[in-house]
């Protein structure tokens, strides 16, 4: 190679994975050192997708930015939706009407599923395996149909709107929604069999990518990758937001630290979510699903306001600082998964690039909301 | 002789076995490189190897003799390449290059 | 006796040219070649050309060994040397300067003309008789009778090879 | 060396497990939808690119060109024109523009409209090979669908 | 002309055509189990069912420019593809497809095959490294240490069929299992009781190598899509790629029906009735679908874990397989 050739005082070589390549899931670049088949150095470039949403955020009016939300993680679209209208009605004060918050946990779990499964599917598409991820998109599919007859879209929701929703579920909903948590519960044995004992799969996790506790909070990591290294830590349970407190769930936690930790970790959430699914839909409020006197022109109070979300990757933070306007002054948003992927500078070094795909895997990158 | 006819002489063969030892021994003398030298050796092997399967064939009383000293030129060949495979490796580790006259320079 | 092209034996001969043709012209590639894994690929085809030589010399087996050895394992070998230990592209098999490069022509030449007319002008003598037909079964028998000791020897030295080459390749490496 | 042969026995077994699931499923009916031989139907709610809505009595638009939804819209894609014409109560549309190459489909605009002058359409079938195909003219769109 | 010579250029004729149709058909074939294995149906819009899909594939292909990357050793770039594909077609020859339907019966016919086979991993080699490509040179090296590691328990099994049947002829072995299943090496219940343990233990580790030999999933390390992009034809289009792809498939048919050879009787039909080409394209292709199956269920293994169950259990395993086998050709 010409690296090989040319540099006679390392036997290291360059290798870009990235920003085309079929392990990064998007445009992400890694630059990476490799001594033969094992790492020296990984670094991640950012940037490829950068779309200054923080930047967008203060040249429109608040209700504007809320279909910016659904674009920087559209795989967990709702969660997104939900902190930042979560984060605008603090800072304006608006109380939700319960049924809204009851739709809105529900309809966010629902997508928290999908995007685990969607993840699992891509994940092992990562391993080599092609057929899990069929299998999942056939169940995701299902929650897409749900999710599409309620909000209109599939992917990019832009469903929750300051003080409520945009509009309320019906009764086939409710009856989906039943049948689907029936079906989902039926196929998780079936992903435990095909995938998780599979002696391949766990030659390949365990083991591979330990990060422990310590390193996951000096790097500020949320989500199941912490969870996977022993932090209990839960937004929904640490800081309880909405109506989180009234259902009953538990936060899996896995100490091992490795891929297969984060793997259960998100395998576990699916079947609390559906836990919560199911709690939500039997115990669902009547009454209206958007608080009145909501403004049009909304201009919330001098301030600095923060809240945040338990996404499907972590926590996800707004900021939102207001002068007072119809315009945000500032919006800074604290993605998970930035700080997740910080950590492969320094877990990638010294493994087998097989190693590192299964690591960059395990930790559920969405670029767009890395880049933001 | 019909030069379709070729296979049936055994001067055919001794020719080509010493075209092949002729062209290992002038690799070896003009290369200058360990792999160059050793794919040279490989080559007077060859021809050594042609000329003992050619006798076997048209004059050996025991026609396995030639078969077995061939394959043991093989064995021996195989033993030859990995070892000079790790040769060069460790050459090249320790001078970072293969080239015997930068090898020699360096003293080593 | 003159075969015609178009009979079996006429088409026989023809594979043999063929056959010689690949042994020489990979030969020249192998000891010429500017870059050294072409020169690896000049020999894998030299030793088909030879292993086409032996079946022709009514020894399949050791044509097969000769291929299974020599490309599958040689020739292997060598390309991953190349790998490892890259010369530097300008000069990727590096020749001596054309004095030595004259020279080293003209003695092998003056090497190969002397085999080959001594091959030529020999009178071979053929065996008055043969004690076997040369066949695997013969060929496994003298193995494991006759040549028994030669062979524990052999794969003495393979084994000495390969635990040498294991501590020659470990020895320089950094890390594990 | 029971631990030995117990990996090599339960590995084999998680793997003749995981070709049973496949060969389960490969016996089963296909769950994907024929997409050209079978058109999905879209949902009430499906979110499409915005559509001028007919006006039931006189077949004109309910539009009062008040624009709302060209200053709601986050993108600004929408363009909306109007003139005053003679014996008519406010300003009559003219030009209905829609950038869709910009547009999000957020439906923002939709919600802005107090007429409700513009609803979603069920397009999904968009495909185009000039950038010039995607800025709609709902004004005609609307006139066309009338005939 | 001569009969003979008319002989060997039907033969040759028959085996070319043989490899691209079969190559064309496994193609189709792999594409409609993965898909019906995901709950789709794969191709079908090509002709009934989309047979012709692969057909309508290689016209593409052909159609395609070959685009030699900068820097490439073009020479070697170009010639290394059909040194995937030429021993695969040369293998061909000594395969028995029934009693009469064999191009040559070779007395050291298994040999014939490995020896030839060998040449494939070389191709790979050069083509991943002319291709002037850092993924391809690594794919190269993976495929490889695969190949090699896996070459030496699938020739001790190869060597146990050999030493239970006493003949290396691929047609002497099948002859040899005439007569019903119990008959057939992997079970040989009529022939020599001690062996029904041993031989499905050398089926087994013979058929894992033979997958790993012809790098397919799980042990596609070589085109490892995740890591190394595509492997060692990475910078490969048009019909380069299709001839290392033809290649892969005409060497997955090679591996599958030597396995049925030596292990599953053959043309032999399993209850001693009718026997003949039919049945050896029945086993041949249930052991291709029983390939493609695992392929699609499995993830892929590590390039740690894959020569660790080389070295670590099919090398020993065979190894005692073997010795046991002698013994019990004693014994029994």
């Amino acid at each position: 190679m010409i690296e090989l050739a040319s540099d006679k005082q390392k036997e290291t070589f360059v290798l870009n994975m990235g920003p085309q390549h079929p392990a990064t899931h998007g445009v992400l670049r890694v630059k990476l050192v490799m001594d033969g088949e094992y790492i020296v150095e990984a670094e991640p470039v950012l940037g490829y997708i950068h779309r200054m949403h923080e930047k967008m955020g203060e040249n429109r009016n608040w209700a504007q930015f809320m279909p910016n939300t659904g674009r920087l993680d559209y795989l967990g679209a709702l969660s997104y939706n939900h902190g930042y209208a979560a984060a605008v009605e603090r800072a304006a004060g608006i109380e939700v009407p319960e049924r809204a918050e009851y739709i809105r946990v529900l309809t966010v779990e629902l997508n928290r599923i999908s995007s685990h499964l969607l993840w699992m599917g891509a994940y092992l598409l990562d391993l080599g395996g092609f057929t899990p991820l069929l299998y999942a998109f056939d169940d995701r599919e299902k929650i897409l149909d749900m999710l599409e007859r309620v909000t209109g879209s599939r992917l990019t929701y832009c469903y929750f709107r300051f003080g409520g929703l945009y509009n309320d579920v019906d009764e086939q909903f409710i009856g989906e929604v039943k049948a689907f948590v029936a079906r989902m519960r039926s196929r998780l044995p079936m992903y435990h069999t095909l995938v998780t004992k599979n002696v391949i799969l766990m030659e390949r996790l365990k083991g591979i990518g330990i990060i422990d506790a310590d390193m996951c909070r000096r790097y500020g990591v949320t989500g199941p990758v912490a969870r996977g290294s022993g932090i209990n830590f839960d937004v929904r349970k640490n800081e309880p937001y909405s109506v989180y407190p009234e259902f009953d769930f538990d936060v899996p936690v896995y100490s091992e630290g490795d891929s297969m930790a984060r793997y259960m970790v998100r395998m576990d959430e699916i079947e609390q979510s559906l836990r919560i699914v199911e709690q939500a839909v039997n115990r669902l409020p009547e009454g209206p699903v958007m608080a009145e006197k909501v403004p049009k022109v909304l201009k919330p109070p001098k301030g600095d306001y923060y809240h945040a979300v338990e996404a499907a990757r972590g926590s996800f933070g707004v900021r939102v600082v207001s002068d007072g306007t119809n315009t945000p002054y500032r919006l800074k948003l604290r993605s998970p998964t930035f700080s997740n992927l910080s950590l492969l500078a320094e877990v990638a070094r010294g493994v087998t690039v097989a190693d590192a795909v299964a690591f960059m895997g395990s930790l559920d990158l969405v670029i767009p909301e890395i880049d933001r | 002789m019909n030069i379709l006819d070729l296979s049936n002489h055994l001067q055919t063969y001794l020719t080509i076995g010493a075209f092949l030892f002729g062209i290992g021994f002038y690799g070896l003398l003009q290369r200058q490189t360990l792999i160059g030298m050793l794919i040279s050796a490989e080559l007077i092997l060859a021809g050594a190897s042609v000329n003992f399967m050619a006798f076997n064939r048209f004059l050996a009383p025991d026609p396995t003799v030639g078969q077995i000293f061939t394959l043991f030129i093989m064995a021996i060949a195989a033993a030859e390449a990995s070892i000079a495979l790790s040769i060069v490796i460790a050459v090249y580790r320790n001078y970072k290059t293969i080239d015997v006259v930068d090898v020699a320079d360096l003293e080593g | 006796m003159n075969p015609p092209i178009s009979s079996a034996e006429g088409l026989a001969g023809l594979v043999f040219l063929v056959m010689l043709a690949a042994t020489g012209f990979g030969a020249l590639i192998a000891v010429n070649a500017e870059r050294t894994i072409r020169a690896v690929a000049g020999l894998a085809l030299c030793f088909v050309g030879v292993a086409g030589i032996y079946y022709f010399l009514q020894s399949p087996f050791v044509a097969l060994m000769e291929l299974l050895i020599y490309v599958g394992a040689v020739c292997v070998v060598l390309v991953f040397a190349v790998m490892l230990a890259e010369p530097r592209p300008e000069q990727q098999v590096g020749k001596r300067n054309a004095i030595v490069g004259g020279l080293s022509f003209l003695s092998a030449s003056l090497l190969t003309w002397g085999l080959v007319a001594l091959a030529n002008g020999a009178a071979w003598c053929k065996a008055p008789m043969r004690i076997n037909e040369g066949s695997m079964r013969d060929l496994g028998q003298s193995l494991l009778t006759t040549y028994s000791m030669v062979f524990e020897l052999v794969s003495v030295v393979l084994l000495v090879a390969i635990i040498g080459s294991l501590v020659l390749g470990r020895a320089g490496r950094s890390k594990a | 060396m029971g631990g030995y042969f117990k990996e090599i026995f339960d590995g084999a077994h998680s793997l003749v497990a995981g070709m049973g699931v496949t060969l389960k499923y490969l016996f089963q009916p296909v769950v994907t939808e024929q997409y050209p031989h079978v058109a999905p139907t879209m949902p009430d709610r499906f979110r499409g690119h915005i559509e001028l809505v007919a006006n039931p009595e006189t077949g004109g638009t309910l539009c009062i060109v008040c624009g709302m939804c060209q200053k709601a819209c986050p993108s600004g894609c929408i363009t909306v024109a109007g003139e005053k014409v003679e014996g008519v109560k406010g300003k009559v549309l003219t030009k209905y523009e829609l950038d869709f190459t910009k547009c999000s489909l957020c439906g923002i605009c939709v919600e802005s409209c107090n007429p409700g002058a513009i609803t979603f359409s069920k397009d999904y079938n968009l495909a185009g090979l000039r950038k010039e195909a995607f800025i709609y003219d709902l004004k005609k769109r609307l006139e066309e669908r009338k005939r | 002309m001569n009969p003979e010579i008319v002989r060997v250029l039907g033969y040759i004729v028959a085996i070319i055509a043989f490899v691209a149709l079969n190559a064309a058909m496994l193609v189709w074939m792999e594409r409609k189990v993965a898909g019906h294995i995901q709950r789709r149906i794969g191709p079908k819009e090509v002709g009934p069912f989309g047979l012709l899909q692969s057909f309508a594939d290689g016209i593409k292909l052909m159609t395609k420019q070959l685009i030699v990357p900068e820097g490439a050793d073009v020479p070697l770039f170009k010639v290394a593809p059909m040194l995937v594909m030429i021993p695969a077609v040369m293998c061909f020859v000594t395969i028995p497809f029934s009693e009469q339907l064999a191009a040559r019966n070779i007395n050291v016919g298994l040999l014939l095959i490995f020896a030839i086979a060998s040449i494939n991993v070389f191709a790979l080699l050069l083509g991943g490294w002319a291709s002037h490509n850092k993924y391809a040179v690594i794919s190269a090296a993976r495929a490889v240490s695969q190949n090699v590691a896996y070459e030496i328990p699938m020739l001790i099994t190869a060597i146990t069929v050999v030493m239970f049947t006493g003949t290396m002829n691929l047609n002497e072995i099948v002859m040899g299992q005439a007569g019903g299943f119990w008959h057939w090496n992997i079970l040989p219940i009529a022939k020599n009781i001690g062996m029904v343990v041993l031989m499905p233990v050398s089926f087994l580790i013979f058929f894992i190598c033979s997958m790993a030999e012809t790098n397919r999933a799980p042990f596609d390390l070589g085109e490892a899509e995740s890591e190394l992009v595509a492997g060692f034809h990475t910078e490969y289009s048009g019909m380069g790629f299709g001839l290392f792809f033809l290649g892969e498939y005409a060497n997955v048919f090679i591996g599958c029906s030597l396995a049925v050879i030596l292990f599953l009787g053959g043309w032999q039909c399993p209850f001693g009735l009718f026997p003949g080409v039919h049945w050896f394209l029945l086993k041949v292709y249930f052991l291709i679908f029983v390939v493609m199956w695992a392929r699609w269920t499995f993830p892929r293994t590590t390039f740690y874990g894959l020569l660790n169950l080389s070295w670590k259990i099919l090398i020993p395993v065979s190894l005692f397989n073997l010795v046991l086998t002698g013994a019990f050709i004693k014994v029994f």
